[in-house]
């Protein structure tokens, strides 16, 4: 680091969910995300410091991290957008288990993405043809609406429902949910609702939009989940949730 | 020292904040209802039915019945935007329905007030 | 210290080749005990989750078999190895139907609701399977939740670090493991063992594929007797962004349809100048482009930076942004103006056609282990075309998958491991933390710059020989270098340490395959031999590492089994753009 | 929340919207120049249509609330699912009493 550097302070987590802030000076570069500032701050300061990453250009969904208070992907934020009074403070996504620093387990997340039956069952369509579906057609357009989330769990973080009672399925497991339901191709749609509509599920967002408010892609699980509340609603009525 | 305080900065948008006090609005009201319910209960004995109508008249009580009525005229626009939103896929926009609701519930209040003196 | 546990099926990666080995495994018998172990998490790590452009599989009744096959062939220069080319463009179409029937890929249709099918580079007809330009999403995502919702084993976070032998070097008996979250080692006795790894050219200072891959594969392989081929085959994608040396964005791709849609390339002084190299200006072939894109700069008419702008302000700016949502965000995130202004780029290594050398049945030489994807070498030959890439990991992973629990239900039963092998791999894992700290940092500046400047697009004998000898000298320094002893539970820089020590045998490995191989042919350019050389009698390399450190070169004929050169199974040229050329719309 | 409560909940909502409408105006009506109650109960005494009116509210808003305050129970206090639920009852049982008497004073006392 040479003296006319410019350097701004970085506060990073550090240990479990018991742990405190560290302090850190980085210098300043043109072109650099928040994920560059952590990797300098292995490679040059700490080389304990634990984070995850994978892909670098917001495809994987590993990186993401709390942001001076905000979940998001840290490959695609360009820190001259976050940096706030010349400082960041970097801690590790919330509503799940930290293992350490800033990596969290997210295993919970993709237990209930599957709990959510974000999954295609496949139907009894001949298996050596591809089913025709229009793509200007209601479902195609609302599957195609949901579908590309790269599950970096930014909602899943972002959601206070999920903070207050950490058995809901949460966004992105739900939205995952109503892409699949909206698939016709899958061989038991009625299975999705049923999965979405016990005590855990779609009914149990209250709409705080915090997940369509941060989703780095710009997905609406808002939306989604909106849609299973109508949709097993109606199933329920119409006695198909037995 | 935890990794988010109460005040995470991911709350700061209007979704959060209308489900904030859509809630906050609702337990206002179910606490008011029983005490609502009671005090009508009074008319079994019209003279403290009288009493009680009397000393609701009270500036400082009208200022808070003031309150509640905002409450209930909040809590009633912002359920119909939530019911706009679950049953008809509303998502967009909401920032200005939801200053909508809170003017609607201001509004009332205000209202309320200025035909009570 | 050392957790040891026995599964039937042990499955290194989960890109494209480990999951689907995985299911097909599972589906082949659902009794078998079967484990993923994986360097990040399952599906979120390794580069078919990256890829965009799409897959290449012969649906429509004007295409064919042979017509994809003729396309790979002559696209690889002769090189590839014909049955695995044959198996890879029959398998594609079985693949395709079922990513989309039985694991619910959802790729884009036409209006009628048929599959829509792209152009993409080198290929005689439309036949590139997409989902927007996030195909590879689609596909890692749905066969993902397809492993979460079955009784597989997840070891997430699992380093492989070395295969462990038998005593008697017959076969393999598992893999020796570094639990990353742990710190600790963890040896997976295996019936059978896939190495799905996905090479990755990531010891190039501008390189695409994830962070997590280091030619780990191909470094176990090496060290385990294995022989690799066509190790100097490096593809090198033209327009990767160029922001700086401390930002993880530089060589990240932007796409291919850039081009193809009409974007310049501008030089320093703000000149287009392919013209000045051949006759389709931007538009010509990835290794033209990125050649010529090298000698421009090399002439000193780079960018301040280094590289070559990319303008597509002259399209129109909001046409741009909406045709190229993606990468006009992506830009924007990053700081840059796709749009409206300049963006400098440069060619970045993007993917090995080089391997280990395997069998249509995914076998290796070493009995017990099978190998799939980006670090199996041979299908591609001299050259991938795009949308091969996530074919070749899908279709050989499938085989691999099938294979493995036919070999169990067939008899195969658990070998013995050597546990001296554990023991010495324990202790060069090890030997980091015993030593003085080193400095890492300067080592990797040191190894990227290398490769680039001597291994790179453009090679020559003595720049090839000076890359083997400061290869040499790296491989001696990183030797001895140290680490803190800090936590060794996500101690990152360990784990750089010995991403390091992969890439700088890999690195070798491609250097020596460049300076054996005399000829210039698909992505290895020698300027001493600039002529591809005569297709009939061509070999290719192969490289081993004998007496535990040396790594020495031969070659192989190929073996012409279904097509030989100036023969074709197809009408037309192969590997021509159909028609009147179509601007390629690759989106890779 | 289980789908059953969630019909209730939104079910009562919208049936309280025509009933808020009217009781929001009946208030800003009535508040004008102080309320009294021979006012309230002259308007009420006797009427079967505020008997209905006030019924129908009664057991809406008792339902809606009741089912509210659970959720909120759940999500803001350590309180489980089940005892949330039973408090929620309660409520509902409690605020239907209430309620019930309250009209009876309003109307027929
Ligand atoms: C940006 C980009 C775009 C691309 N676009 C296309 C395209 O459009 N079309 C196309 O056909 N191809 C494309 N490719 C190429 C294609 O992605 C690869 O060829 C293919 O996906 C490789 O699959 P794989 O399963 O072999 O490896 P990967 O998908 O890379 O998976 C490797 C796995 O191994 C794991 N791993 C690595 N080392 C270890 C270790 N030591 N221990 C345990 N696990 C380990 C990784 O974490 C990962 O899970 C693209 C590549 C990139 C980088
Ligand atoms: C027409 C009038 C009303 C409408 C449209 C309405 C709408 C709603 C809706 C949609 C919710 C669900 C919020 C959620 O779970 O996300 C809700 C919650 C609630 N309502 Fe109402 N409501 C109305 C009147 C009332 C009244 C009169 C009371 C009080 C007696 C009340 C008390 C509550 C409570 C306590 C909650 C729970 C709040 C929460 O879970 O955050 N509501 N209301
Ligand atoms: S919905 Fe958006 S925020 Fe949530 S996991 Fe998917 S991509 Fe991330
Ligand atoms: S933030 Fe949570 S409450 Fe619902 S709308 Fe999104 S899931
Ligand atoms: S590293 Fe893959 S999304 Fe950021």
């Amino acid at each position: 680091m040479t003296s006319q550097e410019r350097t701004f302070q970085v506060d990073i987590w550090r240990g479990d969910e018991n742990g405190e802030y560290q302090p850190f000076e980085v210098p300043e570069r043109e072109n650099q995300t928040v994920l560059d500032v952590v990797t300098y701050i292995q490679r040059h300061l700490d080389p304990a410091l634990a984070y995850r990453f994978a892909c670098r250009v917001g495809v994987c969904g590993s990186c993401a991290m709390t942001v001076n208070g905000r979940p998001r992907w840290t490959c695609r934020t360009h820190v001259s957008r976050v940096v706030k009074n010349g400082k960041l403070t970097i801690a590790p996504l919330t509503n799940l288990p930290v293992i350490r620093d800033l990596v969290t387990d997210m295993t919970p997340f993709f237990e209930k993405w599957r709990d959510a039956r974000g999954r295609f069952v496949a139907g009894d369509g001949p298996k050596n043809e591809l089913a025709p579906v229009e793509p200007e057609s209601n479902e195609r357009a609302a599957a195609s609406e949901a579908i590309e989330c790269i599950n970096c769990g930014v909602c899943y973080s972002a959601c206070d429902v999920v903070s207050w009672r950490d058995d809901y399925l949460g966004p992105a497991a739900l939205n995952r949910a109503w892409a699949a339901w909206n698939d016709v191709r899958d061989g038991d749609r009625t299975g999705i609702l049923k999965a979405v509509s016990q005590g855990t599920g779609c009914h149990t967002c209250h709409t705080h939009q915090s997940c369509a408010e941060h989703c780095p892609v710009a997905l609406n699980p808002t939306f989604s989940i909106a849609g299973l509340k109508r949709a097993s609603l109606k199933a329920k009525l119409k006695g198909q949730l037995r | 020292m935890s990794i988010s305080g109460l005040t995470r900065a991911s709350r700061a948008h209007p979704g959060f904040v209308a489900a904030l006090i859509h809630r906050l609005s609702g337990l206002a009201l179910a606490i008011f209802l029983p005490l609502h319910f009671l005090m009508l209960g009074l008319a079994l004995d019209e003279a403290a039915f009288s009493g009680a109508v009397a000393w609701s008249n009270q500036p400082l009580v009208k200022i808070s019945e003031a309150l509640m009525v905002s409450a209930l005229a909040v809590h009633f626009a912002g359920g119909l935007r939530l019911l706009a939103v679950e049953f008809l896929g509303l998502t967009r926009a909401q920032g200005a329905w939801i200053a909508g609701c809170f003017a609607f519930g201001g509004g009332v209040g205000i209202l309320f007030l200025m035909r009570a003196f | 210290m050392l957790e040891t546990m026995r599964t039937d099926i042990l499955i290194i990666g989960s890109g494209g080749a480990g999951l689907f080995a995985a299911l097909y495994a599972k589906k082949a018998n659902p009794d078998l005990d079967i484990t993923i172990a994986v360097k990040g998490l399952v599906g979120k790590s390794g580069c078919t989750r990256m890829v965009q452009g799409g897959y290449n599989v012969a649906l429509n009744s004007d295409d064919s078999i042979e017509r994809h096959f003729m396309d790979t062939i002559v696209g690889g220069k002769w090189l590839p190895h014909q049955d695995l080319a044959w198996a890879l463009v029959n398998g594609a179409v079985k693949r395709i139907h079922e990513l989309e029937n039985e694991y619910g890929c959802f790729f884009d249709r036409n209006a009628d609701g048929s599959l829509h099918q792209k152009a993409f580079a080198g290929q005689s007809f439309d036949r590139t399977v997409h989902k927007g330009d996030l195909t590879g999403i689609e596909i890692i995502n749905r066969l993902s939740e397809q492993v979460w919702a079955q009784d597989i084993n997840r070891l997430e976070e699992h380093r492989a670090v070395a295969f462990v032998p038998t005593k008697d070097g017959s076969g393999i008996a598992g893999v020796l493991l570094i639990n990353m979250r742990a710190g600790s080692f963890r040896f997976v006795q295996a019936k059978t063992i896939l190495l799905g790894a996905g090479g990755g050219p990531t010891m190039y200072r501008y390189h695409t594929p994830s962070g997590d891959k280091s030619c780990d594969g191909m470094t176990m392989g090496l060290r385990a007797g294995l022989k690799l081929r066509d190790m100097e085959m490096v593809q090198f994608h033209p327009t990767g962004i160029l922001a700086g040396n401390d930002t993880r964005m530089t060589g990240t791709i932007l796409e291919e349809g850039l081009r193809g849609s009409g974007g310049y390339l501008l030089n320093g002084e703000r000149e287009r100048f392919m013209f000045n190299y051949h006759s389709h200006g931007e538009r010509a072939t990835r290794d033209i482009v990125s050649r010529s894109m090298i000698e421009e700069v090399r002439a000193g008419r780079g960018t301040p930076g280094g590289g070559i702008y990319i303008r597509m302000a002259h399209l129109g700016p909001e046409k741009v942004a909406k045709q190229f949502k993606g990468m006009v965000k992506r830009c924007a995130d990053c700081g840059f103006d796709l749009a409206g202004g300049d963006v400098e780029v440069l060619p970045t290594a993007h993917y090995m056609m080089g391997g280990i050398a395997f069998e249509p049945d995914c076998k290796t030489t070493l009995e017990g282990l099978y190998v799939a994807g980006e670090d199996s070498g041979g299908v591609h030959g001299a050259n991938r075309l795009g949308g091969n890439g996530v074919a070749n990991s899908t279709v050989f992973g499938g085989v691999a998958g099938e294979a493995m629990a036919k070999a169990i239900t067939d008899g195969t039963d658990w070998r013995e491991p050597d546990a001296s092998v554990i023991e010495h791999e324990v202790g060069r894992c090890l030997k980091p933390f015993t030593g003085k700290p080193g400095d890492l940092n300067a080592i990797r500046e040191t190894l990227v710059d290398l490769m680039w400047d001597k291994a790179g697009i453009i090679r020559d004998k003595s720049l090839l020989e000076d890359c083997i000898r400061e290869l040499d000298a790296l491989g001696e320094e990183h030797a001895v270098a140290g680490l803190a002893d800090s936590t060794r539970a996500f101690n990152l820089t360990w784990h750089d340490w010995l991403n390091l020590e992969s890439q700088i045998l890999v690195s070798k490995s491609i250097a020596h395959a460049a300076l054996a191989r005399e000829d210039s042919r698909g992505a290895h350019y020698r300027a001493d031999f600039p002529e591809t050389g005569d297709l009939e009698t061509t070999r290719y390399t192969t490289i081993e590492l004998s007496d535990g450190d040396k790594l020495v070169t031969g070659s192989e004929p190929v073996e012409f089994t279904i097509v030989k050169p100036g023969e074709s199974l197809i009408e037309g040229e192969a590997g021509a753009p159909p028609e009147i050329a179509p601007p390629p719309q690759a989106a890779e | 929340m289980s789908p059953v409560s969630y019909l209730l909940q939104r079910g009562t909502a919208m049936l309280m919207v025509p009933l808020i409408i009217t009781h929001l105006a009946v208030i800003i009506m009535a508040v004008q120049g102080g309320l009294s109650a021979e006012e309230i109960l002259s308007r009420t005494h006797g009427s079967m249509m505020w008997a209905g009116f006030y019924g129908l509210f009664v057991f809406a808003a008792s339902i809606h609330a009741g089912i509210g305050m659970q959720t909120i129970l759940r999500e803001w206090t350590p309180l489980g699912r089940l005892a949330s639920a039973n408090i929620g009852h309660a409520l509902i049982a409690i605020l239907w009493v209430l309620g019930a008497r309250a009209i009876y004073a309003v109307v027929w006392a």
